[in-house]
């Protein structure tokens, strides 16, 4: 049944990958569409199962095949259902089929074969992540680990006719390398460590350890596993590819950089989330990366003008919340920001894909405005999505965000509580800088051509049909778009009550549903009080001694969401002057923060060139051309000589090959006779 | 009996290979064959003598004929022979080429002759009806006597696409060589 | 004397008879082919020579034994005149095996009964097609060895339509020996005695109508004649292969030419109507028989030469491979299939 | 009366002949007559072994063997027929052109 859910999508893809070419869009998307929406009903089916088992049993476990068998070493192909990959998988085949099906409207301007195309890679990506979830092991994670790589990059440079996304996609691949290698030591360190790739027998291992004081193994296995997590997850120093990596079709930055990829890493951690909470260390760095960059890259999606640069910067900022969460120990609360994240982002992404759609591929804030009359579908769900980020109370991520704020308050961590507070308000404030910028305002005077045309998207080039960019005219979101928009801005009000904290009255279901997966499937004894244990005993002390505590701290957020949607008001709307005054009074900062803190700068002088001078100069001239081509013709031309000289022997007169082959036969026979 | 036919075949063979003129050849071994399936008769095996006339002299040896005629084959040695690059590699296979077929020669009389040979007539009785050969051929032998015909029609196909003129339609010896090909079959079927 | 040398003896005498008879029979045939001609072509036909004509043929041989030989200088002399011993020999060769009457002791000349047939072979058919093969090589020999482009023209034709119609030839016989069961002349003629229900003689051509049609065409074309007579279509080749020919050489071309339909019509007399056996004669007397059923074939070739016109060549090769060799096979099939399902 | 012997003898010079002419003679065709009396020789060597064994066994490889020799005579002048076409010779010394 497990087995079901990746297989669908791969069916999809194998499909579509075959046939596509010969396959109208209506079928090609059809196809992909239904693959994706069976797996969900398949998932959906699978986490009921799941649900009727007793909590503490919660776990869904189906061997495939053994893969591999060397010696006293089995990699079983096995698929394991728990709580957390029973939200994973929902939101995966959830949220996908969504974005399918907005799909099937936005690239409808593509050709027969790229539309196949595209999907194709689509169902490819939704099988991989699947498998990445399901796995029960190491290998099988990353099985899924490298194949969402692979599809990010395939679909980052999705258009290969453009050098800036072909560069996108080959940086997205390459950085996601480095950190897959750091992985993948990881990985090879804990299988010396514990003997097994196994999730579960890691967890029970490591759950009988004590938690490492000093800089240990288990330290150095789960930084190493983080590394990786940075890889993929965008996160200091390995966050650079995510920005260029919206060079993809926007339904792709929406699903694989925003919802579902992104996160891998975040899941990755909280699937070993025994192994983490015993190195207290990495918990630390983690959460100090985590904390960082969602500042940093908060700070400069502040002056970003491109809507998708912006989102993708906020996606960046999101993730730090998840590892800061995370590197405090409230993996629940991790999760649970995981999980309505993916839908107000992908809200979001898509209600931008909306905009640049209608407009025709314009995705420079500073040429929209006032588009809230001619796109009120796009304009109401995007603010739902922008409120629910901004962290509004009542919505979606008011609920996470403030739970993690709490735990890391609540943990001890009071600095990164500030630095998480103060990310808030500029969430809020780019947020509704881009909500004000893009639907309020007036109509920004704009010539029909963007200045730099390769942030625009081909997909939407079929759209300049639609008058010019500017027409007043411009269509909102087709029915196909306009539904995914809809459902998901209901998500992103709902999903947060799941995990309504106690103190709102509800009973953090979702952190109850997910602690099994943080602790040891059937605990040991000893490693009762030592496995953390977010969502239980600290939610009951945080019942009685913290009650007023998490009370003040919620208000305090939502006091700063509400302060920075006035703040990016009164730059924006009131007197827009405003906001160029700071600029000139700060025109260092600005340009630092416009310019990413010049990270893809020092980066490429730092790493890039030095590299390249090594391979270049020493490598291929030095190695290369001189040692092995040496060697090589060296040999050639010694058998070369000695061939010339051999050759003779071949007149390629026939008989006289026949009269060589019979003197052996005469000669054979004589032999045979003389004996 | 034997004698003649034993001394007509080795002789006609001799003058086959020492002949200058194709066509002379061809006729010799025509004439050999014929001696052969005269000594085939005396082995109490009229139906193969009969055989041996009828595909070897009959439609092999006139394929050959045909080809000789139609290319009008040149006699050997002329000068171009001479002066041709490999003259001496070639006249050397030949020396060495015909030391050896003498050296075989020795070497199968005396490998046969040195115990005294299969010495003795004929001790068991002749299997000569056709009717006992057509039904080992069709039980016994039925796969490999399809797998000939298999044989056959390879080499009709590929002699008719060898022979082929570059785009006109097949050439005369393709097109004759079409009858004496399906022939043999012909010519084993005759004793069903 | 003992009885054996009267044997042997009578064997080389019934040995030239038939030698010298078949020579007779090319004569008369000459005579008859001019004859019917005439008749068709309603004129007389030779009448000086002779009562009637009938010393034509004599005069024709005497005037080409006195022609003079001629050679073609550039003809490879020696295959030149190889070429008509070939054709000649064949065509008496094949003659040998086969049986023109029953055992007989000519009315109690000789101790024992003698065959009337020069060798009884046990695989007679065979023999005869084997030597009808072989008979290509004369043609095809004279047509190359005299150098002129009309007698190889000729004498590669005419092989080639020997080859492709040798293949239905005996595939023919094949079908009729299915039938008979045995490869002996002599025992399908014997198996051809009698008659059903006493009306219908049991001559194979009943069993092998198609087969007997077949083996007719055939032979036609295997004894060049028309309307197959490729290798002499005047028209278009001047004389064939013998062109260059004249005197004796050319004489034993024309014999063997006449002496291969003989063999031809007897061969079918044996295989398909029943040889000697026929009604109103007693065993002794069966070659009368013989002789009527072969003079009948004979003036049947005739007729048609005279009636038919001559086909075209490809004509004559897409109707040998496409037409009769299909058929032929078919027809061996079908017997094949009868025999196993009747038990013979 | 002959024996096998003799039979096997006169094969054996039927067939060292035929290498013999193989080696010997510079015509193609020439060169696939001393082919044909390769085979003949061992056909021969196949009907005495069976005459002396009383198998009808021999017979039938004679058979399959002229089906092969017809095949190989058909497809081998075939060739000829192209090399002739393609070099105005049959000299196999002449198609030496497939070395190096």
């Amino acid at each position: 049944m497990l087995l079901l859910i990746p297989l669908l999508p791969l069916a999809g893809f194998l499909v579509d990958a075959s046939f596509g070419r010969r396959l109208s869009k209506s079928i090609a998307g059809g196809v992909a569409c239904a693959a994706i929406v069976a797996s969900f009903a398949v998932a959906l089916a699978a986490v009921f199962r799941l649900v009727a088992l007793p909590p503490d049993a919660r776990a869904i476990v189906e061997p495939v095949y053994t893969w591999i068998a060397s010696g006293d070493f089995t990699a079983a192909f096995t698929l394991r259902l728990d709580p957390l990959a029973a939200v994973m998988i929902l939101v995966i085949t959830g949220i996908g089929s969504l974005i399918h099906v907005y799909s099937t409207a936005y690239m409808q301007e593509e050709s027969d074969g790229e539309f196949a195309r595209y999907f194709s890679y689509l169902n490819l990506f939704a099988a991989f992540m699947l498998v990445l979830v399901l796995g029960s092991n190491f290998l099988v994670m990353f099985v899924g680990w490298e194949g969402v790589g692979l599809c990010s990059y395939l679909l980052i440079g999705f258009w290969y006719q453009k050098q800036s996304a072909i560069d996108a996609g080959k940086k997205a691949f390459i950085v996601n390398r480095i950190g897959d290698f750091g992985f993948v030591l990881g990985v090879l360190l804990a299988f010396v460590r514990f003997g097994s790739l196994d999730f579960q027998e890691i967890a029970r291992s490591a759950a009988t350890l004590s938690p490492e004081t000093t800089f240990g193994t288990v330290s150095l296995i789960t930084l190493l596993l983080f590394i990786g997590a940075t890889g993929k997850s965008a996160q200091i120093p390995l966050y650079v590819w995510l920005p260029d990596a919206m060079e993809g079709p926007t339904p792709v930055s929406a699903l694989i950089h925003a919802a579902t990829m992104v996160t891998a890493g975040v899941y990755m951690i909280g699937r070993n989330a025994v192994l983490f909470s015993h190195a207290p260390a990495t918990l630390t760095i983690i959460a100090i990366v985590g904390a960082a960059t969602a500042l940093m890259a908060g700070t400069i999606g502040l002056v970003q003008n491109d809507i998708k640069r912006v989102l993708a910067y906020s996606t960046v900022s999101q993730l730090g919340y998840m590892f800061l969460a995370m590197g405090v120990g409230a993996y629940a609360a991790g999760i649970f920001h995981l999980y309505t994240h993916a839908f107000f982002k992908a809200l979001l992404f898509l209600g931008s894909g909306a905009v640049i759609h209608a407009l025709a591929g314009e995705q420079d804030l500073r040429r929209m405005g006032g588009l809230r009359k001619e796109l009120p579908v796009t304009y109401w769900t995007f603010l739902i999505g922008a409120l629910a980020i901004a962290g509004v109370p009542g919505l979606a991520g008011f609920f996470s965000k403030d739970e993690i704020l709490f735990r890391t308050f609540a943990n001890g961590h009071r600095l990164l509580w500030v630095v998480g507070l103060f990310t808030a308000l500029l969430t809020a404030i780019y947020m509704f800088r881009l909500v004000f910028l893009a639907f309020h305002g007036s109509p920004a005077p704009a010539p029909a051509r963007p200045e730099h045309p390769e942030e625009e998207e081909p997909a939407a080039h079929g759209a300049a049909g639609h008058g010019a960019p500017h027409g007043r005219h411009l269509h909102d979101a087709p029915p196909a778009m306009a539904v995914a928009l809809i459902v998901l801005a209901v998500g992103s009000v709902a999903a947060g009550y799941i995990g309504l904290p106690a103190s709102l009255g509800g009973g953090d279901r979702l952190a109850a549903f997910l602690a099994p997966s943080f602790t040891v499937a059937e605990r040991p004894a000893d490693a009762v009080e030592r496995s953390v244990e977010p969502g239980g005993d600290r939610e009951a002390e945080a019942g009685e001694a913290s009650r007023g505590l998490e009370w003040a701290l919620m208000t305090a957020s939502a006091v700063t969401a509400l302060a920075g949607i006035g703040l990016a008001w009164i730059f924006f709307v009131r007197s827009r002057t405003a906001a160029d005054a700071l600029v000139a009074r700060f025109p260092g900062v600005y340009r630092i923060l416009s310019r990413k803190y010049y990270v893809d700068e020092i980066y490429d002088a730092a790493v890039v060139q030095p590299i390249r001078i090594v391979s270049e100069d020493g490598l291929w001239q030095g190695v290369d051309v001189r040692i092995i081509d040496g060697a090589v013709n060296g040999v050639a031309e010694t058998v070369g000589g000695a061939s010339a000289w051999l050759r003779r022997l071949q007149t390629g007169s026939v008989r006289a090959y026949a009269a060589s082959l019979f003197v052996g036969v005469v000669a054979i026979l004589g032999y045979y006779l003389w004996r | 009996m034997f004698d003649l036919f034993a001394g007509v075949a080795v002789i006609a063979s001799l003058l086959v290979i020492a002949q200058r003129n194709p066509i002379y050849s061809v006729l010799l071994l025509i004439a050999s064959f014929g001696a052969l399936s005269g000594l085939y008769v005396l082995l109490d095996a009229p139906f193969v003598a009969v055989i041996q006339i009828i595909v070897y002299a009959g439609a092999i040896m006139v394929l050959f004929l045909f080809v000789v005629m139609l290319l009008n084959a040149p006699h050997e040695m002329t000068e171009e022979d001479i002066e041709h690059p490999l003259a001496i590699v070639r006249s050397g296979a030949t020396r060495l080429g015909g030391l050896l077929a003498l050296a075989l020669v020795v070497e199968l009389v005396w490998a046969l002759t040195r115990h005294g040979g299969e010495s003795g007539v004929f001790g068991n009785a002749a299997v000569s009806s056709v009717a006992a050969i057509g039904r080992l051929l069709f039980t016994e032998y039925a796969f490999p006597f399809e797998v000939t015909s298999l044989l056959i029609l390879v080499a009709m196909v590929s002699a008719v696409i060898l022979a082929r003129r570059e785009g006109g339609p097949d050439a005369a010896p393709a097109g004759l060589a079409e009858p004496d090909l399906s022939r043999a079959p012909a010519g084993t079927e005759g004793d069903r | 004397m003992p009885a054996s040398t009267t044997l042997v003896l009578a064997q080389i005498v019934l040995t030239l008879f038939v030698f010298v008879m078949l020579l007779n029979s090319a004569a008369i045939m000459v005579y008859v082919e001019r004859k019917v001609a005439a008749l068709l072509q309603q004129r007389l036909g030779p009448y000086l020579v002779g009562p009637k004509g009938l010393l034509q043929p004599l005069a024709d041989v005497v005037k080409l034994m006195f022609k003079e030989e001629l050679r073609p200088a550039a003809a490879d002399w020696f295959l030149f005149g190889l070429a008509p011993v070939i054709s000649a020999t064949c065509a008496f060769a094949a003659f040998a095996v086969v049986p023109f009457g029953a055992e007989t002791t000519f009315f109690g000349l000789i101790p024992e009964g003698l065959r009337l047939q020069v060798a009884d072979v046990n695989v007679a058919i065979l023999v005869v097609f084997a030597i009808a093969s072989m008979s290509v090589y004369g043609i095809v020999l004279a047509g190359w060895s005299s150098n002129s482009k009309y007698s190889l023209l000729g004498g590669l034709r005419s092989s080639a339509q020997m080859i492709s119609y040798e293949l239905s030839y005996g595939l023919a016989l094949a079908s009729v020996l299915v039938v008979a069961n045995s490869l002996s002349l002599t025992d399908i003629v014997n198996r051809q005695a009698g008659a059903w229900w006493g009306v219908l003689p049991r001559w194979f051509v009943f069993l092998q109508p198609l087969g007997f049609l077949i083996y007719m065409t055939a032979g036609v074309a295997e004894t060049n004649r028309a309307p197959f007579d490729f290798p002499e279509a005047e028209q278009e080749l001047v004389a064939g292969y013998h062109t260059e020919y004249s005197s004796m050489s050319f004489a034993l071309f024309f014999l063997a030419e006449y002496i291969n339909m003989v063999t031809v019509s007897a061969v079918a007399t044996d295989l398909f109507l029943g040889g000697w056996h026929g009604p109103f004669l007693p065993e002794s007397l069966g070659w009368i028989w013989f002789l009527l059923k072969v003079a009948a074939i004979l003036f049947f070739y005739v007729w048609m030469r005279w009636t038919l016109p001559r086909y075209r060549y490809d004509q004559l090769m897409r109707f040998g491979w496409k037409v009769l060799l299909p058929v032929a096979v078919l027809n061996l099939l079908v017997t094949a299939a009868g025999v196993l399902y009747f038990g013979a | 009366m002959p024996t096998l012997n003799d039979y096997l003898v006169l094969s054996a010079v039927l067939f060292a002949i035929g290498t013999a002419g193989v080696f010997v003679r510079k015509n193609l065709i020439t060169i696939l007559l001393s082919i044909e009396i390769m085979l003949n020789a061992v056909n021969l060597t196949f009907v005495a072994f069976g005459r002396a064994l009383g198998a009808a066994d021999g017979q039938i490889i004679v058979f399959f063997v002229m089906t092969v020799a017809a095949a190989e005579a058909a497809v081998g002048l075939a060739i000829v027929i192209a090399l002739y076409r393609h070099r105005e010779s049959l000299n196999p010394d002449s198609f030496t052109v497939l070395k190096w």
